[in-house]
């Protein structure tokens, strides 16, 4: 049935009765079981979702209070409240976290939440890989804080340089834990983003063809695609260096001395370096997209530019990596070519602002927090991508690599560029998560308070890199000036900290307090507002058939809703990858506990990778048994319409098929 | 080049005065002051860069600004215009794609000037007969080799480097354990020094003065305590000091000096230091030879003075945590002596 | 949404379309593939990584001096067992081949035929490559040409065992539950994964055992 | 609704490996470039040669134009005007077109703009 015509099928057998009758299917089928043990076993993809943006925001809390500790240590000159061993740590520990276990975690998880929704399916298309990549994100997190905690915390930077971070000069098993971190975070990472990846592809709701996608969703989709060729390059560049590391495997792929190099690791790391921050920065683009869609109430000025501008970021992301380098004794005409390619990464950046001011001076502005954030995104990112075109060419970086112009740079574009447009997503969808509206008031207070804060502590920072103040430093001399330009940033920490502490505490209040929201209080145009706030399990009752790229703007009366799907097991409909026909109707697996043993086994093994090399093979027979369960558990539950072997019987009585107990 | 780049300094320190009304600091380890060539070049560079991109920041907050008070409010309940008038559409594509040309042209234009500075940078390395100095950064200071024909009279000192001015100065940049970065923002860029990656930097010195320079890329412990003081002073003043610099240390005058060098040459000092002159040939640290005579010790990070050498010969983990040198135990009268002698070695 | 707003609705039946498809059509196929895209990228970043240690690498190749054996001057891999498992390898798609076709025919003995072949096939694979090992004459902590063979080596193994695995798990199934349309669809994606796993050994084993004498 | 109109002639949208063709071609052309270059330009700056990078530029941007001359054909093909969101394949394949035009465009730029390194005498100076 390659095409089948939509209207053909049309039928409306609709009854009340049926209506109810399959409601109270729907609710047993999808819903969890209880307990703990139903906790840790759930595949709804709502609740991985909300795990992964509340954990990420947890470790953002631990970075941010890391990051208070160093201003607290740079505000004055010459100042001994933190040791260069304790300050080192803590460096590298903030920017580990924020990068590994906040910045990439919270997009993912914000993908994971309402990618599904948005495209108007019930579920990822791999639920239960969609929970393992969850645990061992976690266990790759909780590594990291205990290790910082234990006195044991990494202390070679955030990209670790060899020889500093080589089994000569990184002492004990510091270097190995960051390592192990990074591995068990990028496989969450890929684990998500071919989840994401195959969803987007094939369970489209019906008629959602490639040009209605929304831009959010396609945002994710492309990130996704970046994440599958750039996190393998991390994962084996530290899984190397590990094995260089430990004592009885001694490999030999950085030490020069035995035909290793040094700046082999510079290039594996940038490789995925610099998509790593497009991977942060491009899903902050699809929120921008889709707050100022809604809040100018009209539809997106130059989508199909937009998508283009997302897709050509990802594709020069790979291209510009040895920007990063362009200090190294390599050969000036090799590296000035990445100054070619870093400047024209601008066009498509370039386009997507000139798109959105269109959009917001075509619209009318609904002035609510999520747009305030986004006029905050304006104001604060444009000023990182500039400087990001000064440290984009090459005679001008070799002045300001490695001082804290660099450090002003990328925490203009990563805060403005991806934290404010956070904010704002998270003041946009918080009635979807918990059926109440954060307060206004508080929102904007937050909003203007972790502006001037941001302002006070990093645009200092120009100055301070054009005065001669080099990065990673732990003290410096009062005769070098640095001083009072440093403590203006400490002061400006503070007041971050403060606005960071409103938005907890509104957050918190209005979880269960707030003022209670309509399921659309922003009339917005994406299929997650048709669903009522908070979301059932199950999600769409029956899933829509669309009818353009604003979905819930273009719908019209009569739009036709999808039927026939079996609800004694966990279906969807499946679509063709360019026009979203309806090819097959997809079963997934419900919940099970297998994914969490996996994860625990997983955890342990690359933890016990730093000590010794046999946590391989052990760990590999350990996952045989895991996924032989797995497997199992999976065959069990797949229920009978599939059992019969001649053909699949027309679905007709619902009494027929009673659901079997997964037996684990 | 110079009348157009005070020109054009001068125009964008209007447009951006308004960025810069913090700019402080002393200018003597400042990359938008130079006092060299290659300086010169990239602060022209800088000045050029932040006219364009300041410009630009600024026309896109007036848009903002401006659609901010142009547009209507409307509620979350009010329709959505999905089908807008195509006329407004029309001019605001063509606005677009106006300023998507000019970024274009904009970003080719910022490459050109970058490869041109590029190549003036290069011209130096041409110099026939520039002055060799070999540069070896070790975990956490800087050891300073004057190449010379005959190697008895090569002058070997610690974290300064004197040049004189006008003469391009070659510096060729060794490393044996991690990577550091040699950085003196008044002259040049920085370089990483790699090991097995020998590398060289060329620049000039134009006004004489005293200036500063730090490691640049994360070593370890004491990477904030890795600087290095450049003393460019005229052709005559050079060669006073080079010549001073290659006699051996002076004889100690003083009983209290002879005392205190009978101390140095008995206890572990000498493992790691040389002073020329004396049996003391140790490798590990700093060429105590001409110690005394340096306004800094432990790599820029600590005045020379008595109670300084003092707290540093017994402590020197308190100041600098981490570096090799072990503490050192000795009695007041000795400690006098041997802070006598340190300080004799002019 | 709530349940008037969808009485009387016209509505797109979907019963009757089929629950299990194959090849582009199914999930699961495009997720193996996804998966391999990664472990492409994994494999194309070690050989990136063996062309930096032939161009950093002061001698290629240095000679053998592990202290009890004989010192080789220039010690190139051995060529007649490692290409006798190439061939071994290209002769076991063709059970895979036949166990790809019948899972499509929904031919159970041949499914359980071609599972057991294509195990067997996999462990006498597995050996092979325990002994491959030797061939190339240096451990993995001799030098950087050492560390980076062995770590191609060691990954494509990882490889073959996750494939054994997969093996094993459907035929336990298959022969204590039987085949049903869900399986058929695991079987012709592991097929497409073993086919992926002896392409790149074809790659891998031209650039393993040939590179030294060719670069 | 000219589109509706338009597209009724249309019998058929253009063929998906055509339209994906149109679409990846440039960058894919671009990223080989973009790593041959590089490896060129320290054999180049070894050997004093660079006639390689010349070459390698002006194959690329050829192909990266192939690749936005497919994407034009298809475009005409599909309907020639900008995409819009209505209903069935052909929109779709205007749209996919119109992203193969506008990538083609950008990358031939970029390869363009690589090669002017080489172009302009960027010393090699280690
Ligand atoms: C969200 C993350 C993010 C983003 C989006 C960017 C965006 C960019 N970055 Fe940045 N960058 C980082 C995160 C990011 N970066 C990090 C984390 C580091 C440091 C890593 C470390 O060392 O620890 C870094 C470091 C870094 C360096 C290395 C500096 C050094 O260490 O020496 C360089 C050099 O080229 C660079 C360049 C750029 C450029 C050209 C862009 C461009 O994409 C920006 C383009 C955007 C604009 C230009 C603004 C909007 C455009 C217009 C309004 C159009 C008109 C504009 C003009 C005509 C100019 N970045
Ligand atoms: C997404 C990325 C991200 C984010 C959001 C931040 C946020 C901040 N960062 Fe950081 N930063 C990095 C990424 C990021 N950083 C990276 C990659 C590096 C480089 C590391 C390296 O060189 O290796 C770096 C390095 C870096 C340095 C340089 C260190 C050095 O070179 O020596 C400094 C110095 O001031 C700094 C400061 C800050 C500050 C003040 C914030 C503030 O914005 C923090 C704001 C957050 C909070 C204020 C939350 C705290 C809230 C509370 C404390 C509430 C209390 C409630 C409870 C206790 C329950 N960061
Ligand atoms: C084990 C090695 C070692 C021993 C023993 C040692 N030093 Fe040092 N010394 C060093 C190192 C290394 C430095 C450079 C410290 C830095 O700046 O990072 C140094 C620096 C110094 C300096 C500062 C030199 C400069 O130009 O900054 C002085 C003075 C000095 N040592 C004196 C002494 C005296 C006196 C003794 C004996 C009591 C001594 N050292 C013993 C290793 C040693
Ligand atoms: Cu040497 Cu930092
Ligand atoms: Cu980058």
């Amino acid at each position: 049935m390659k095409n089948t015509d939509l209207s053909k099928k049309q039928s409306n057998t609709l009854t009340e009765a049926r209506i109810n009758e399959e409601l109270r299917a729907l609710e047993s089928t999808w819903s969890d079981k209880p307990g703990i043990i139903g906790w840790l076993s759930t595949t709804d993809h709502k609740r991985v979702g909300f795990r992964m943006v509340f954990t990420a925001f947890c470790f953002f809390t631990f970075g941010g209070i890391l990051a208070g500790l160093m201003r607290l240590q740079l505000s004055l000159p010459g100042n001994n409240f933190l040791g260069p061993d304790m300050y080192n740590q803590i460096f590298t520990t903030h920017g580990s976290t924020m990068m590994f276990l906040f910045a990439v975690p919270v997009m993912e998880g914000m993908g994971i939440y309402f990618v599904p929704l948005m495209i108007g399916t019930r579920t990822l298309a791999f639920p239960r890989l969609n929970i393992l990549g969850y645990y061992t994100y976690l266990f790759g997190g909780l590594l990291l804080f205990f290790g910082l905690l234990l006195n044991i915390g990494p202390d070679a930077g955030w990209f670790a340089y060899v020889p500093l971070s080589g089994p000569e000069y990184g002492i004990g098993k510091r270097v190995d834990l960051w390592s192990q971190m990074v591995s068990l975070t990028e496989i969450s990472a890929l684990i998500a983003s071919t989840n994401i990846i195959v969803t987007v592809m094939k369970l489209r709701a019906p008629g959602m063809s490639l040009n209605r996608i929304p831009l959010f969703v396609w945002s994710e989709v492309i990130t996704a695609v970046m994440v599958i060729f750039a996190m393998p390059a991390v994962m084996i560049a530290s899984s190397l260096l590990s094995m260089d590391r430990l004592t009885n495997v001694s490999t030999h792929f950085f030490n020069q001395a035995e035909g290793g190099d040094p700046i082999m690791w510079q290039h594996l790391f940038w490789f995925f370096g610099h998509p790593e921050v497009y991977i942060i920065f491009i899903p902050a683009t699809g929120m921008v997209s889709m707050i100022i869609t809604t809040f100018s109430r009209r539809k997106t000025f130059g989508y199909t530019a937009l998508v283009l501008t997302m897709v050509a970021t990802a594709f020069i992301g790979f291209g510009v990596w040895v920007h990063h380098m362009f200090v190294t004794p390599l050969p000036q005409l090799g590296q000035s070519i990445f100054t070619a390619s870093s400047m024209l990464i601008v066009v498509p950046n370039g386009v997507q602002i000139f798109c959105w001011l269109a959009t917001l001076w075509l619209g009318r502005w609904n002035l609510k927090t999520p747009l305030i954030f986004i006029l905050g995104f304006f104001g604060v990112f444009v000023m990182g991508g500039l400087t990001g075109v000064m440290l984009a060419s090459l005679p001008l970086d070799t002045q300001l690599h490695d001082t804290y112009f660099v450090v002003a740079h990328f925490h203009y574009v990563l805060i403005g560029g991806a934290v404010f447009p956070l904010f704002g997503a998270v003041y946009y969808w918080f009635p979807k998560f918990c059926g109440r509206l954060l307060n206004e008031a508080a929102g904007i207070a937050h909003c203007i308070l972790f502006f001037i804060g941001f302002e006070l502590v990093f645009f200092p920072m120009h100055i301070l890199g054009l005065i001669g103040m080099p990065r990673r430093v732990y003290t410096y001399l009062p005769e070098t000036g640095w001083g009072d330009l440093n403590m203006l940033a400490s002061i400006g920490a503070a007041v971050m900290v403060v606005a960071t502490l409103i938005f907890f505490i509104n957050a918190v209040y209005s979880w269960f307090w707030g003022k209670v929201a309509a399921a659309n209080p922003w009339g917005a145009d994406t299929l997650e507002w048709s669903l009522p706030s908070p979301i059932p399990q199950y999600a769409f009752q029956y899933q829509p058939v669309v009818q353009g790229r604003h979905a819930l703007w273009e719908q019209t009366a009569d739009s036709p809703v999808v039927t026939g799907l079996h609800i004694n097991n966990r279906e969807v409909v499946s679509t063709s990858i360019h026009d979203a026909v309806p090819d097959h109707r997809y079963g997934v697996q419900g919940p099970s506990i297998m994914p969490f043993v996996v994860s625990v086994i997983t955890g342990a093994m690359f933890i016990g990778f730093m000590f010794t090399p046999w946590s391989l093979p052990l760990g590999m027979i350990a996952l045989f048994f895991g996924f032989l369960g797995w497997f199992w558990s999976n065959s069990v539950e797949h229920r009978p319409p599939y059992a019969p072997l001649e053909d699949n019987p027309v679905y007709d009585d619902p009494a027929d098929y009673k659901p079997v107990e997964a037996a684990v | 080049m110079t009348r157009v780049s005070s020109q054009l300094k001068a125009a964008s320190l209007l447009a951006s005065a308004c960025v810069f009304f913090f700019s402080c600091g002393h200018g003597n380890q400042s990359a938008v002051e130079p006092t060299g060539l290659q300086a010169e070049h990239l602060s022209f560079l800088w000045w050029i860069f932040l006219a364009i991109t300041a410009a630009v920041y600024v026309v896109v907050m007036v848009i903002l600004v401006a659609a901010f008070f142009r547009t209507q409010r409307a509620a979350a309940g009010d329709e959505a215009d999905l089908s807008p008038d195509p006329s407004r559409e029309k001019r605001a594509s063509s606005v677009v794609k106006a300023a998507v040309a000019v970024t274009v042209l904009t970003m080719f234009a910022l490459m050109l000037v970058s490869f041109r500075t590029g190549r003036a940078l290069d011209t130096l390395s041409q110099a026939q007969t520039p002055l060799e100095i070999k540069v070896t950064g070790q975990q956490w200071w800087w050891q300073i080799e004057y190449k010379d024909p005959t190697p008895s009279n090569m002058v070997t000192t610690a974290n300064e480097i004197h040049i004189p001015i006008g003469r391009p100065i070659k510096l060729e940049l060794v490393s044996h354990d991690v990577i550091h970065s040699f950085w003196a923002p008044n002259f040049h860029g920085k370089k990483d020094l790699i090991p097995n990656y020998p590398t060289t930097l060329f620049f000039r010195a134009d006004e004489p003065g005293v200036y500063w320079g730090q490691c640049a890329e994360f070593c370890g412990f004491e990477h904030a305590k890795m600087r290095f003081m450049v003393v460019a002073e005229p052709q005559e003043d050079f060669e006073r000091w080079y010549a001073a610099s290659q006699q051996p240390a002076p004889e100690p005058v003083t009983d209290s000096q002879k005392f205190g060098r009978d101390i140095f040459l008995k206890s572990v000092c000498t493992q790691c230091h040389t002073i020329q002159g004396t049996p003391a040939n140790g490798r590990v640290g700093p060429n105590l030879t001409h110690v005394g005579g340096k306004p800094y010790i432990a790599s820029g990070s600590l005045p020379n003075d008595r109670e300084n050498l003092a707290k540093w010969i017994t402590d020197p983990q308190a100041i600098k945590p981490g570096i090799r040198m072990p503490m050192n135990t000795y009695s007041p009268e000795e400690l006098n002596a041997l802070v006598d002698y340190i300080q004799s070695l002019k | 949404m709530t349940n008037e707003d969808f009485i009387g609705r016209k509505t797109l039946d979907v019963s009757e379309l089929p629950s299990t498809m194959f090849d582009d059509q199914a999930n699961l196929w495009w997720g193996n593939n996804w998966g391999l895209a990664i472990e492409t990228t994994v494999f194309g970043i070690l050989v990136a990584l063996y062309f930096s240690v032939r161009m950093s690498i002061s001698q290629w190749l240095p000679p053998r001096t592990t202290p009890g054996l004989p010192v080789l001057q220039n010690p190139l891999p051995d060529l007649t067992f490692p290409t006798i498992v190439l061939v071994i390898f290209l002769i076991s798609l063709g059970p895979a081949i036949y166990l790809d076709l019948s899972a499509r025919r929904k031919d159970i003995f041949g499914i359980k035929v071609g599972l057991v072949l294509t195990l067997a096939f996999n462990i006498v694979l597995l050996v092979c490559r325990y002994y491959e090992f030797d061939t190339l004459h240096f451990k993995w902590n001799d030098n950087a040409y050492g560390s980076v063979t062995w770590t191609i080596l060691g990954m494509h193994m990882i490889h073959l065992f996750v494939m054994a695995a997969e093996d094993f798990y459907i035929i336990l199934w298959a022969f204590i539950k039987g085949v049903d349309d869900k399986h058929r669809l695991d079987i012709t994606v592991a097929a497409v994964y073993w086919y992926w796993i002896v392409a790149t050994w074809v790659l891998l084993y031209l650039l393993v055992f040939w590179g030294p004498k060719i670069l | 609704m000219s589109d509706e109109r338009r597209d009724l002639e249309l019998e058929k949208p253009e063929s998906e490996l055509l339209l994906w063709a149109g679409f990846l071609l440039p960058p894919l052309a671009w990223s080989i470039s973009l790593e041959t270059l590089y490896l060129f330009s320290d054999y180049g700056c070894t050997y004093e040669s660079f006639l390689p990078n010349h070459i390698v530029s002006v194959a690329f941007l050829v192909l990266s134009l192939i690749g936005l001359a497919v994407a034009w054909s298809n475009w005409q093909k599909s309907g020639a005007t900008w995409p819009d969101d209505s209903s069935g394949s052909i929109p779709r394949s205007r749209f996919m077109s119109a992203l193969g035009l506008l990538t083609g465009a950008l990358f031939s730029i970029l390869i363009f703009a690589q090669w002017l390194p080489t172009l302009l005498g960027v010393p090699c100076g280690k």
